[in-house]
């Protein structure tokens, strides 16, 4: 169970770290090097999207990611491959991320047994709120795989409690409008909009913003449970290469 | 979300997290205006005073003439204020904008039109306005650019995707999630998460409302067909939409057949196979796509029906045979444009183009008694630079070529 | 001539005799069907199926509120199927082409929306049709010849005289001389010889009509001032006409100020030094001549104005001082444009931004009490090239230079 | 009188020649010769056109010869005194052709006298119509100046017989519909059009029509009394020179 996997992880940690990726982008042994990157640097858990042509809830980093890597031929069977192989080699919990559409074609029974069979620890579908999501809730649930549901500062505290109910493993809390990618700022509404996040769920609270430094991942502690890393890494891994990548993730944890 | 959202199995708002308040709140203000008794008043009286509703039915007598078939009525969305159907439902956005107290409005567009009348009414009633455009129809519908920054909008060329339609919107998408405060997103077509099929079905439907009474009135008998273009589908709900329970009305929605159907250089999602319900851009309909579920590329000479999904209500209509769905080729096109323009005088847009040459090609085997109604959702005058390299012109290439040499002076 | 073929010491018919059986002709089949109580319904009939009157009075209120002076209303011909209030004449003048049982037309054109509007007539009517457009002309309004050619007209540039729209009109004249057994001549606006000022004027006299009924039901009172742009003349007598009779209604021409009326770059024949009475073009009003009556060039930034005669009836209105005129510069029409693009999402030709510039110049001098009306006789798509010149539009250059660069290819 | 002096010249001619010429085309200087030439050709009576900008019943020729004139300096005055001199030096009649506004501007008063004074001996005035000329034909009387009007195959018996009681000197018959310097057809129709003009004046009768040989002339014997050459020699004078207009001419008379 993913949930007590992260309980058990903040016994001797004070604040856990997820990273994310692209499948595929810019090659999937480039994507193996990055996941052994990261598991070398320490993060405790790993989103691993599979690409799709429209990525509404994603930035222009994410983006171009997605579409490199459908042009370089990435499918998503390739994905589901590439996300096994990562969870039979390393120890840590992976989810996968991507888009209603993905799941919807595959078919959600298909699409979660896979996931079940290869080890793969539960999901976040940004654009498949659980009002739309019947199907998908019932197999993750059959399979018992983590569905990873979203907060966000316009969520009102009853429908707060609502997503509580269906979700697994974690709540995700985007720390501000906008989609991935863009900086946040660390202010009392930050505080204000947590601590509400917290009195709306019984599960651990991931945080995603614009982390760059220790010192943003020292600003969770004790406000949330796992700092999400997205877009820096890729943006390193493009700019500085992925040694930079490691050194980043080994000065954050 | 609640079941109005569904069209059979097409429509819902699949959408983030950090949207659903604003639409939900969305939801509430379009609901409460529609329950209102003097909103219609209100947006109908907007409509003919500042755009010029009810446009006519023109009855097209030369055509009838030339094809021998049925009687050819022509209904006359280009005669709006900025030259298409899509004011309608711009100007009832903007109606909704002010009751949710927004100062600011973004959109995507294809063809231009939408993003003309969205700068047109962002400048009537004082809003900030961002429009989003893939860089393909940047160049293609030049013209509707410069309108709209000089109306005083932003135009963002999106260079991410295929650099279509689909492409401005999941711009204007990220775009809206952003800064939904104070921005409302005015989508052009009846597509997108709910309640937009809803609510832009219900302002374009003033379309077939006049119609119904124009012909009622002209000819004490409803048509026999109706033949509108399909891209995100707004102007054929507009039209069809108040003959829905006629069953003697048969409504033709006509996609784009770009290069053929058979050479998958098109945009038809519902009369082409190749098209599978599937769910994106915050809505589940039929979309061009692969077996993953990635959107394919479309194509079509026209602009405003290059376009990969299609109304969630037009999906289901589709599934339950009310609506026969066919497409035109770029070439059968430009042949339909050119004859209207020379029996009747009058020249449709690309996009309603693609009506215009299913009626013809239909019009022959109907009766003298029976009629039929094309919508011509908008004028060509947008088109020029597409139209002209289409015909081939060679005084209008030196005549380009010539501005061009002054610049370079 | 006749007595009615005068206004004061203007009008009149100035005309080859070989002409003269065809004008002959031409006033019985007006007069037939001005005096037939069929004619008027059938022609508003015609306007109100093909083209969209009557066209709305749109209330300016964000200009009203800028300018916090008169309420401001803008008649919207440019709403017009083809752009301008030009349709109008023609539609008339081809019912009579009809009545006369004529199969070819010809007509001048400057702007290029007469040669449109003649164009689509043309094809509405079938019939045969040649244009003459000045060779300036061609070059300033290409989109509107490509049109025409699109529809079916044959456009001849003209590259005799100063190679505006007079040397179209003689032109139109020489070929109307060779063939008016089978060709009526549509002249383009209220001048030329009689009947064409009687009879223009007679057509686009709807406009004011309209305007008429339109105020005194939103309003219940008249406007203290009309403003219209003073090319030829047509847009601002089928305005003014109606109001004729109220002295309480100001009545303003709005003529080109070119590069300002000083310089003597202008088409300014009634509000500047200059002009005197003369004869040319078949009839006697103010011409802008030199001292031997040589005609003058002239220069503005809206071809539809850059003209050197004047309607004979406007003529006799400034001597009788019933009409005010003054004059617009380019300059200020091109900001007057801005501020209407801006403020009110409305697109005026710049033909028609010459009553805008001084509807804006004067309306704040007006109390709030006062309503004044702007003609807005045509929209502005047409002007593209000019006005993004105007505007020295960075991208818009961009975008004509790769144009060009595909057809070197 | 201009018609008396017609009536005599034709007691010993079967046919008169007028030509036209368009004042300072190329310049004053070849004008001056292109009349003696015409003069020394035998031509006799001539028309001189004072350069108008807006020649509405002139083709593309006469057109281009206007604009150049004007171009080049062409005034009102100047065109008086050429034909003053013209008058002064030879001894054919010399008529002035223009458009109203030309007149018009000068004064119907004015112009005439100078006519007069110049010793001119009538006027055509194409775009002038008995009908809009009041003041032209009072004046013209005053001065006995022979005011020249036109038929033409549209015009209607009675408006010949009404034209021809305001003419004076001798009728002007177009030829056929259209400007000058387009060709016309000899036919049938012009036998019954020109007998039709020769039952509707007591005037002498002039026909002007595209004349290229001496055969067109002598078509004109007993139809007419005076053939008009027009265009023709301003073509020629432009492709081939003075010395063709010579020989064209007196191959013609
Ligand atoms: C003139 C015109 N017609 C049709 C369309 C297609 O849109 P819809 O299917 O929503 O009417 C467009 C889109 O831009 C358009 O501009
Ligand atoms: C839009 C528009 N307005 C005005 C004019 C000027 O003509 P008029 O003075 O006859 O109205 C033109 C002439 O082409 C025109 O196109």
């Amino acid at each position: 169970m993913l949930e007590s996997y992260l309980r058990k992880r903040l016994e001797n940690k004070k604040i856990l770290t997820m990273t994310h990726m692209v499948m595929g982008y810019p090659s999937f042994e480039v994507s193996a090097e990055l996941v052994d990157t990261m598991v070398a640097a320490g993060v405790d858990l790993m989103e691993l999207q599979i690409p799709f042509s429209e990525p509404i809830a994603d930035g222009p980093v994410i983006l171009n990611a997605n579409q490199r890597a459908l042009a370089t031929g990435a499918t998503v069977a390739k994905c589901m491959d590439f996300a096994g192989r990562m969870a039979d080699t390393h120890k840590i919990p992976f989810l996968l991320m991507s888009y209603s559409n993905i799941l919807f074609q595959q078919g959600f029974g298909p699409f979660t047994r896979a996931m079940a069979v290869k080890n793969l620890a539960g999901a976040i579908v940004p654009d498949l709120p659980p009002e739309e999501g019947a199907d998908y809730l019932r197999e993750m649930g059959a399979h018992q795989l983590a569905p990873i549901f979203i907060f966000s500062p316009t969520t009102p505290g009853d429908r707060m409690t609502y997503l509580d109910s269906v979700a697994r493993g974690f709540v995700y809390c985007v720390a501000r409008r906008g989609v991935t990618g863009t900086d946040t700022e660390f202010s009392r509404s930050m505080d204000t909009y947590l601590a509400r996040c917290r009195r709306h769920t019984r599960l651990p609270l991931a945080v995603g913003f614009g982390v760059t430094a220790k010192k943003d991942v020292d600003f969770l502690v004790d406000r949330a449970d796992i700092a999400v890393i997205g877009t820096q890494t890729i943006r390193l891994m493009e700019t500085k290469g992925m040694g930079a990548v490691g050194d980043f993730l080994t000065a954050l944890t | 979300m609640n079941d109005n959202a569904y069209y059979g199995r097409y429509g819902g708002a699949f959408i983030p997290e950090i949207l659903r308040a604003t639409i939900k709140d969305l939801e509430r203000i379009f609901d409460a205006a529609r329950s209102d008794d003097t909103f219609w008043p209100e947006f109908s009286g907007l409509m003919s005073s500042y755009s010029c509703r009810p446009t006519p039915l023109t009855f097209a007598g030369n055509l009838t003439g030339h094809f021998s078939g049925a009687r050819i009525y022509i209904k006359r969305e280009d005669l709006n204020h900025t030259g298409a159907h899509k004011i309608n439902n711009v100007m009832g956005q903007g109606l909704l904008t002010r009751r949710m107290g927004k100062n600011r409005v973004i959109a995507e567009t294809g063809a231009g039109q939408h993003g003309v009348a969205t700068a047109t009414m962002a400048a009537k009633f004082g809003l900030d306005c961002t429009i989003y455009m893939s860089k393909t129809d940047v160049l293609r519908q030049r013209p509707n650019v410069f309108w709209m920054e000089r109306l005083g909008a932003r135009v963002i060329p999106v260079t991410s995707g295929s650099r279509t339609l689909k492409d401005a919107i999941n711009e204007a998408m990220r775009d809206w999630s952003a800064h939904m405060d104070t921005t409302h997103y005015v989508l052009g077509t009846a597509c997108g998460p709910h309640p937009f099929p809803a609510m832009v079905t219900y302002f374009q439907s003033i379309i077939g409302e006049e119609v119904r009474t124009q012909i009622l009135k002209s000819e004490n008998q409803l048509p026999s067909r109706i033949y509108a273009c399909v891209g995100g589908g707004s102007n054929a709900m507009g039209i069809f939409s108040a003959f829905l329970a006629d069953d003697s009305v048969e409504l033709v929605g006509v996609e784009a057949g770009g290069k053929g159907l058979e050479t998958g250089q098109h945009a038809a999602r519902l009369c082409a196979d190749g098209a599978r319900a599937g769910v994106a851009q915050g809505y589940k309909t039929y979309f061009l796509q692969d077996a993953d579920g990635q959107m394919k590329k479309t194509h079509s000479i026209a602009a405003g029906l290059d376009y990969v999904g299609v109304s969630p209500i037009l999906s289901h209509l589709h599934d339950t045979r009310r609506v026969r769905f066919t497409a035109a080729t770029d070439d059968d096109v430009i042949a339909a444009m050119e004859l209207a323009m020379q029996k009747e005088g009058i020249i449709p847009a690309l996009e309603s183009a693609h009506a215009f040459a299913l009626a013809f090609k239909e019009a022959p085997a109907l009766s003298g008694d029976e009629i039929i109604v094309i919508n011509q959702s908008g004028r060509g005058d947008k088109d020029i630079f597409t139209i002209a390299d289409a015909f081939d012109d060679p005084k209008w290439k030196s005549f380009i070529i010539d501005h061009a040499a002054q610049y370079h002076a």
